[in-house]
């Protein structure tokens, strides 16, 4: 009896290479949300039902909820105009660099006497800012190349996905460091730029892995038999079908922007102009009070540890709750 | 099996390993511990950053000066604790009737570390050297090129002509007209007597543009002077420069046998180790940092402010700033008084010109521009520019001893000139990332900048600011006015006599404040410098040239 | 697997020059440079293009291009305008080199050391208060930006504690022969004994501090992957033969699991390049990515060029050699 | 199917081998309720003697072999009831005397071959690990035996496949290497989990001949699991048709398969597709799903899926109606009341 190697299994054993791992997991997560052919009310209820009861998903839901209501409603709820000076004439460098507490300033002022309290209130519609519009240019940037090679296929995918795994494969924060520093003239915009690249090889896999596991689906199948139009099914059946994976990455895009952005700002390529607070550049900005007024650093941190966590926490919870493999 | 090959690996790895061993210990037996006749201590300075090499001729930046300042002397030298010029390895100088041969006399008991004799000829040895440098050396000499103008190719526009050794300890410097930098400038770190023996073996004219750096000659890795400390070592991968005390030294050996500087590029790290104890003191301590440096015991040294910081203007840029009127209300906006006390350091001082009151010619009459948002309104009103444009720019990822921290400084500025209407287009690049290019090129109409004294000289201030008609940042050349500035500024900067150029260079500085007003001088800050417990002996010097040689480190 | 091997290092050259060139065109489209760096606020328009002719910055970018590669091809890579001045680039990286390896294998260490044990154990106690603590706690790791976890450590350790060295690679005064730049091997091999250990203690708290991120995803892919394997059948094959429990742990489970562990491990170990730019900063480590942003900062193309394509390089080949160990350890790749 | 035609002793001379008794398993998940996987299943097995469990998947059949090895997951069940195997009951043996148990006693083969072994891990490890562990062989010892046994379970070039992983073999191949692995210690029972549901018609076969040959040739009980009727009526002495987890009717293959009583075997046997049916015939499978079910505690689960409904089905508990050798459990049987 002849014992030829099963075809199937050797079609399973997949070759890594470098940034496979990575891969893998974007394209796992691309499958998650992504195939199932059975009605999808069935399992966005069957993952709420799941999410509604997780004590993770709970948390960060709700720090994310009152993070966003907060950046929302910053400005009518900030004691004071973030640019107004009122603790000035108290700040003398040497003596008294950084206003303390007092009535009408809970938290005293920062180094030009500006009220504290409010400055981190309204950093959070900064932050909140800076961490959605580089993960949505990210996503945009990601989608236009994830449904370029996912929608065409042949050589123009793996055009775009050599590309992509080139930027996949340099360290995220060496790519951000090297985008900023390549600015003209740094700004709230170059950092956000800077963030997003980083972002878009993620968002272009995760889209063109959801797209070739539809591709051969049966809903995509059957539109196809009945004629409807290359164009009208990317942009009717694949692309929305997308999105469950997209909304988990967004999530938890949204934490790493805002970690990044004050790593980037750490370094001295943040948004220089500091009137608009953010939470990232008042860290950065903090270090140099850090040895008589490390509260100045404290605060944002604690405020940009609690919302990243806040976003992880709902992300991969999401991720869990659309995961297959823990729906069984 | 694999697991054999392992270990294989391991014993071949541990034998080399105990191999090496060997070897090290009796390297480190030969050498090492001799040197120091009697140990008084090591002094631990903590650099911002690493020196670029140790010959200050090609040097440019002031964590190279600091450490060859401790090796290195020039004829003339500096009183420590001010910027007065004293004699340092020239006892006396004399210049002719016309101010262009100039005659020094040497000290005669002077040797350089390597043994050879400091006379005449090495005098002239180090000009010659100095003077004829091949192109790359030209652009890195830049502090020749600075105060000479020229070098050995393009002779007849340098300042410097020739020296001769009249005697065995007298010399004599021919230079091409009087000028108020000269001798003065012989104080300058770059322009320091190197031993004629070391030079020529190190090759030390052998610099080379290679990709957009210089490769220096063997001799910048192995300096040799006259100064109180011997070049010890570089230590690159940990950062260490360790000098050695001269124990030959002319003057008065210096009190530490050892000087190291160890290089700490972020300023908290620099404060924190000095309160761990692991550095004795670094330079430019956060001003917020003073109060509590001071209360952990340690003690905070201020020098004199010898720098200026100007809000500068071009009216190339803005047409509308040629009005004077224009100019005399942004200063009248600017509440000066408010950014001293609140941001620059204790020590500080609302500048009334363009210079520090340490320098001659300083005009003591002349007194601050109030502030006064109503007049600054009327003055706009007048020149029918209300609600002017202004675009206006500030450096980041920079600290400077005349601006600590230039955004603080620009927000201050930009608030108050806001508040009396100018429509402000906030600009920014980095230091070295296109601001200086940026005000060179006159793309800014405001821009926030300094200077810092390269010595005790008028000219250095405001010569450097308005002297050359066509390329300064403030475009003075769009004024009327702009070319006769030039003229006087160099015709005072001629006058031989000290007392008449000083008083020279008074009218100018009232003339420009008061009817020019190319720019506007905001304040002096003065820079620090902190030292641990236990150190005494730092003598703050207003050009940031401490020596170290005074220096004690006691035991606590 | 030679060839395997083999084109991927071609695969890499190829990269490298493409990179290289990128690096190069835009390094130098850049504004202000070297000559900011030098002249400082003595730049004048004229002062400025004698040096930019000097430094032959004048040319075009092609021409200068091709120069560089020239000068590539004879070893010099460019001097260091600011980093390490005077010294080629390359030399820049050899010597900042040692000091991250050091760093970042202790990193790596305390990672897969601490990451994979408690990975397992939360996955062996799945559900459990202590595997949901843990998993928050590492969620956490990841949230708090790494200069700031570095930044606490040192405040704690080294200032209010006096714990642990503040600051760099060796104290002051300690005499410390250089052998393989790696100072606590140094300080083995030469039996110094007090170098190695303060050399050591230099390290502790970066290599904490840049340990945090890889530790929290070794932590969680370890655990998903044991969770994984727990529920293959080959375990339960394994359980049915009534094989013991360490057999089982050891050769089925830990086995399997590491697989994706390990390209996690490689991941991480190119990403700890990124962590050490910050954490390198924050205690003036010298190291390459104190180097790295320096140069950044200070504008040292030829060093900041250099460094990055070293960092590309070095990321290749970690990856390389993942995948090999990825071979070793698992057959479907190695007997194809 | 071939018909194999073996006289075997009486299946009643001998005590049981095994005696399951009112086996209860129950699943518990945080914040869910408890269900009965397995409720109150009871039967024998005897030596050399070969009984099946069949049913749907979700009846119980898989959970009672786990049960029964000790292999369910620790947390979130409770197992009751007992299972005396040669006088010992197995579901109050310590973990580490059960462990002593399994490969060596009782050995288990189960459904899906691929991932059923170690990817990482050679087929001759795989297989030599059993009997270092349970007969005290070093690896050196138990390397030859190893390849006789992939011999004897019909595996070409035995020495060579030894050093194969298990990606290397066809998908029979691997079963036969399982199969291998589980008579390693020359267990008194094996338990046999759907063996060759993942396989193409031909191996399976090609597997069950190869089963029923072993089991005859070392006298070792079987007990067989599947939902395929088919492979009970070609190997088993004993049938248990379990349902929403418990049996609901038992009998020898060929009284069951001849005179079917409870309507869930009958429907079971009619959802074979039969070749020698009549052109045209329609294939009954059994109508609605196991998620239909009622609880047993005050219907008969089947009921709403069962055409011979009668009114007290959706109100009592249908009794067991006859003894351990034959019985069924229906208010309402085919071919009327026993």
């Amino acid at each position: 009896m002849s014992d030829p190697i099963d075809p199937a299994v050797a079609e399973d054993v997949r070759r890594p290479s470098y940034g496979q791992r990575r891969r893998d997991r974007i394209d796992a997560l691309a499958q998650a949300g992504a195939v199932d052919d059975t009605p999808g009310v069935s399992l966005i209820r069957g993952a709420w039902l799941r999410l509604r009861r997780n004590p993770v998903f709970l948390t960060g839901a709700a720090i994310t909820v009152c993070f966003v209501v907060l950046a929302i409603i910053a400005p009518w709820i900030a004691p004071w105009d973030v640019t107004a000076r009122p603790l000035l004439d108290e700040v003398r460098p040497q003596t008294n660099p950084v206003p303390g507490p007092q009535p009408g300033h809970p938290l005293g002022g920062d180094d030009r006497g500006r009220d504290l309290l409010s400055r981190l209130i309204v950093g959070s519609r900064q932050t909140l800012i800076v961490g959605v519009f580089a993960t949505l240019f990210g996503l945009i940037g990601g989608v236009i190349l994830g449904t370029i090679a996912g929608a065409i296929g042949g050589a123009v995918d793996s055009l775009v996905m050599r590309i992509v795994d080139v930027m996949l494969s340099i360290p995220s924060l060496l790519l951000a460091f090297t985008v900023a520093s390549l600015a003209r003239s740094p700004s709230q915009w170059t950092l956000i730029v800077s963030i997003a690249i980083i972002q878009i090889p993620i968002f272009a896999r995760l889209l063109r892995g959801s797209m070739l596991a539809q591709r051969s689906s049966d809903h995509v199948l059957a539109a196809r038999s009945l004629g409807v139009k290359k164009r009208a099914i990317v942009f009717r059946h694949m692309l929305p079908n997308s999105i469950g994976p997209v909304i988990v990455q967004a999530t938890l895009s949204l934490a790493v922007a805002i970690i990044d952005a004050a790593a980037l700002s750490f370094l001295g390529l943040g948004n220089p102009d500091q009137r608009q607070p953010e939470w990232g550049q008042m860290l950065g900005l903090a270090q140099r009070y850090i040895s008589e007024a490390p509260h100045l650093a404290f605060y944002p941190a604690g405020c940009i540890i609690v919302v990243a966590l806040g976003f992880t926490l709902m992300g991969e919870s999401l991720r869990e709750a659309l995961d297959p493999k823990t729906r069984r | 099996m694999s697991v054999k090959r392992t270990v294989a690996t391991w014993t071949t790895a541990v034998l080399a390993a105990a191999t090496l061993a060997s070897c090290a210990e009796s390297e480190r037996d030969g050498g090492g511990e001799g040197g120091g006749s009697e140990d008084a201590g090591t002094f631990v300075f903590g650099a911002a950053g690493a020196p670029e090499m140790f010959d200050p001729f090609y040097a440019t930046d002031g964590e190279t000066f600091r450490v060859t300042r401790q090796m290195f002397e020039g004829l003339l030298g500096i009183e420590p604790g001010s910027a007065e010029v004293v004699p340092e390895l020239a006892t006396e100088w004399e210049p002719n009737e016309d101010g262009t041969e100039w005659t020094f006399t040497l000290r005669d008991d002077v040797t350089f570390h390597d043994g050879e004799p400091f006379n005449a000829e090495a005098v002239c040895y180090n000009f010659e050297r100095m003077f004829d440098q091949n192109e790359a050396g030209q652009t890195a000499g830049e502090y020749w090129g600075y105060v000479m103008g020229a070098f050995a190719n393009d002779a007849e526009n340098s300042l410097y002509q020739g020296c001769e050794a009249t005697d065995e300890f007298e010399a004599v410097i021919t230079i091409s007209g009087p000028t108020s930098g000269f001798p003065t400038m012989l104080t300058l770190e770059s322009l320091s007597m190197q031993s004629p023996k070391a030079l020529e073996e190190g090759d030390a004219n052998g610099i080379a543009a290679e990709g957009e750096g210089f490769s220096f000659p063997a001799y910048a890795d192995a300096p040799v002077g006259t100064g109180p400390f011997t070049f010890g070592e570089y230590d690159e991968a940990n950062g260490e420069i360790t000098l050695a005390r001269n124990d030959d030294y002319w003057g008065d050996t210096a009190k530490v046998s050892e000087l190291v500087f160890r290089v700490i590029p972020d300023e908290s790290t620099r404060r924190q180790e000095l309160e761990a104890g692991s550095i004795n003191g670094y330079d430019l301590p956060n001003p917020v940092d003073w109060a509590g440096l001071e209360e952990d015991g340690n003690s905070v040294e201020v020098r004199d402010p010898f720098n200026i910081l100007y809000l500068g203007l071009n009216p190339e840029a803005n047409p509308q700033l040629k009005d004077l009127k224009v100019r005399q209300a942004l200063y009248h906006a600017l509440n000066r008084e408010q950014l001293v006390q609140t941001q620059l350091p204790e020590g500080a001082a609302v500048a009334t010109q363009f210079m520090p009151d340490t320098v001659s010619g300083y005009n003591t009459e002349l007194e601050p521009y109030p502030y006064d948002p109503d007049e600054a309104k009327r003055l706009l009103q007048e020149a029918g520019a209300e609600g002017m444009e202004l675009t206006f720019a500030y450096p980041t990822e920079v600290s400077r001893p005349y601006m600590p921290d230039p955004e603080k400084i620009f927000e201050a500025l930009r608030t108050d000139l806001e508040a009396v209407g100018v429509k402000v287009d906030v600009k920014t690049a980095s230091w070295n990332g296109g601001y200086l290019d940026n005000v060179t090129a006159g793309r800014y109409d405001a821009y926030i900048l300094g200077w810092t004294g390269d010595y005790d000289s008028a000219y250095n201030f405001i010569g450097t600011f308005f002297g050359n008609l066509k390329e300064n940042d403030f475009g003075t050349s769009a004024y009327p006015w702009g070319k006769q500035l030039a003229d006087d500024l160099k015709a005072a900067d001629a006058v031989v006599d000290e007392d008449e150029r000083g008083a020279a260079f008074e009218e100018i500085n009232g003339q420009i404040m008061e009817e020019y007003l190319p720019g506007l001088p905001i304040s002096h800050s003065p820079p620090a410098l902190v030292v641990g417990p236990g150190v005494e002996g730092v003598v703050p010097s207003p050009l940031t040239a401490e020596e170290f040689d005074t220096v004690t480190v006691g035991g606590e | 697997m030679l060839r395997f091997v083999l084109r991927r290092l071609l695969q890499m050259c190829v990269v490298v020059l493409v990179l290289s060139m990128l690096l190069f065109a835009w390094l130098r489209s850049l504004p202000g440079g070297p000559v900011s760096a030098i002249l400082g606020e003595r730049q004048t328009p004229e002062r400025r293009a004698a040096l930019e002719a000097a430094l032959g910055l004048d040319e075009p970018l092609p021409v200068q291009y091709q120069k560089f590669l020239q000068r590539v091809l004879q070893g010099e890579f460019g001097v260091s305008t600011k980093v390490l001045p005077g010294t080629d680039a390359l030399d820049v990286f050899l010597t900042r080199l040692p000091a991250t390896i050091e760093l970042a294998v202790l990193a790596l260490l305390l990672a897969v050391v601490i990451g994979i044990p408690l990975g397992y154990f939360a996955a062996r106690r799945a559900g459990s208060a202590v595997d949901t603590t843990t998993v928050i706690f590492s969620l956490i790791g990841v949230a708090v930006p790494v200069f700031f976890t570095a930044f606490l450590l040192k405040y704690f350790f080294a200032v209010e504690w006096n714990l642990l060295p503040v600051s760099g690679r060796q104290s002051t005064g300690i005499d410390a022969t250089r052998v393989t730049g790696l100072f606590v091997l140094d300080g083995i091999l030469t039996r110094e004994w007090d170098a190695a250990w303060d050399a050591l203690k230099h390290l502790i708290l970066p290599a904490l501090a840049l340990a945090t991120i890889p530790f929290a995803v070794i932590f969680r892919i370890t655990r998903a992957s044991v969770l994984d394997v727990l529920d293959e059948d080959y375990v339960r094959t394994a359980e049915a033969k009534g094989l013991s429990t360490g057999v089982i742990r050891s050769r089925h489970v830990l086995r399997n699991a590491m697989l994706p562990v390990l390209t996690t491990i490689g991941l991480q170990a190119g990403g700890l390049l990124a962590g050490a730019v910050l954490t390198e900063t924050v205690f003036s480590y010298r190291g390459v990515g104190e180097a790295l942003a320096t140069s950044f900062r200070e504008k040292d193309y030829a060093v900041l060029q250099v460094l990055i394509l070293a960092a590309a390089v070095i990321y290749v080949v970690i990856n390389l050699l993942v995948d090999i160990a990825y071979a070793v350890i698992d057959p479907r790749i190695r007997t194809r | 199917m071939t018909q194999h035609q073996t006289i075997r002793s009486s299946p009643r001379s001998t005590e049981p081998l095994l005696s399951v008794r009112d086996l209860r398993v129950t699943f518990q998940r945080r914040d869910e309720r408890a269900f009965k996987a397995v409720d109150g299943v009871s039967f024998d097995v005897r030596p050399g003697q070969t009984v099946g469990l069949v049913g749907e998947s979700g009846c119980g059949k898989s959970v009672t072999s786990l049960a029964i090895m000790g292999l369910l997951p620790k947390r979130g069940n409770t197992v009751e009831g007992e299972a005396v195997f040669d006088g010992d009951d197995l579901l109050s043996l310590s973990p580490s005397q059960m462990r002593d148990r399994r490969g060596a006693d009782i050995a288990m083969i189960f459904q899906d071959p691929l991932s059923s072994l170690n990817p990482v891990i050679t087929i001759g490890r795989q297989v030599t690990e059993v009997m270092e562990r349970h007969q005290g062989l070093s690896r050196k010892e138990a390397t030859p035996k190893a390849a006789e046994l992939l011999d004897r379970v019909g595996i070409p070039d035995p020495k060579a496949r030894l050093a194969n992983y298990p990606h290397q073999l066809s998908g029979g191949m691997r079963q036969r290497a399982l199969i291998a692995m589980a008579l390693a210690c020359s267990p008194r029972l094996l338990i046999a989990d759907e063996p060759t549901t993942a396989l193409d018609v031909t191996i399976q076969a090609q597997i069950l001949a190869l089963l029923k040959e072993l089991v005859v040739d070392t006298g070792t009980a079987l007990v067989m699991i599947t939902h395929d009727l088919g492979v009970v009526a070609g190997l088993c002495d004993e049938v248990n048709v379990l349902y929403g987890g418990k049996i609901v009717e038992r009998g020898g293959r060929h009284g069951l398969f001849r005179q079917p009583r409870h309507p869930y075997t009958v429907g079971l046997l009619d959802s074979i597709p039969r070749l020698d049916a009549p052109r045209g015939e329609k294939l009954n499978p059994v109508p609605g799903s196991v998620a239909d079910n009622l609880p047993w505690d005050s219907a008969c689960a089947f009921a709403p899926r069962c055409s011979h409904r009668v009114d007290v089905c959706t109100r009592e508990m249908p009794r067991w109606d006859g003894d351990d050798v034959v019985g069924f459990r229906c208010f309402n049987p085919v071919g009327g009341p026993r």
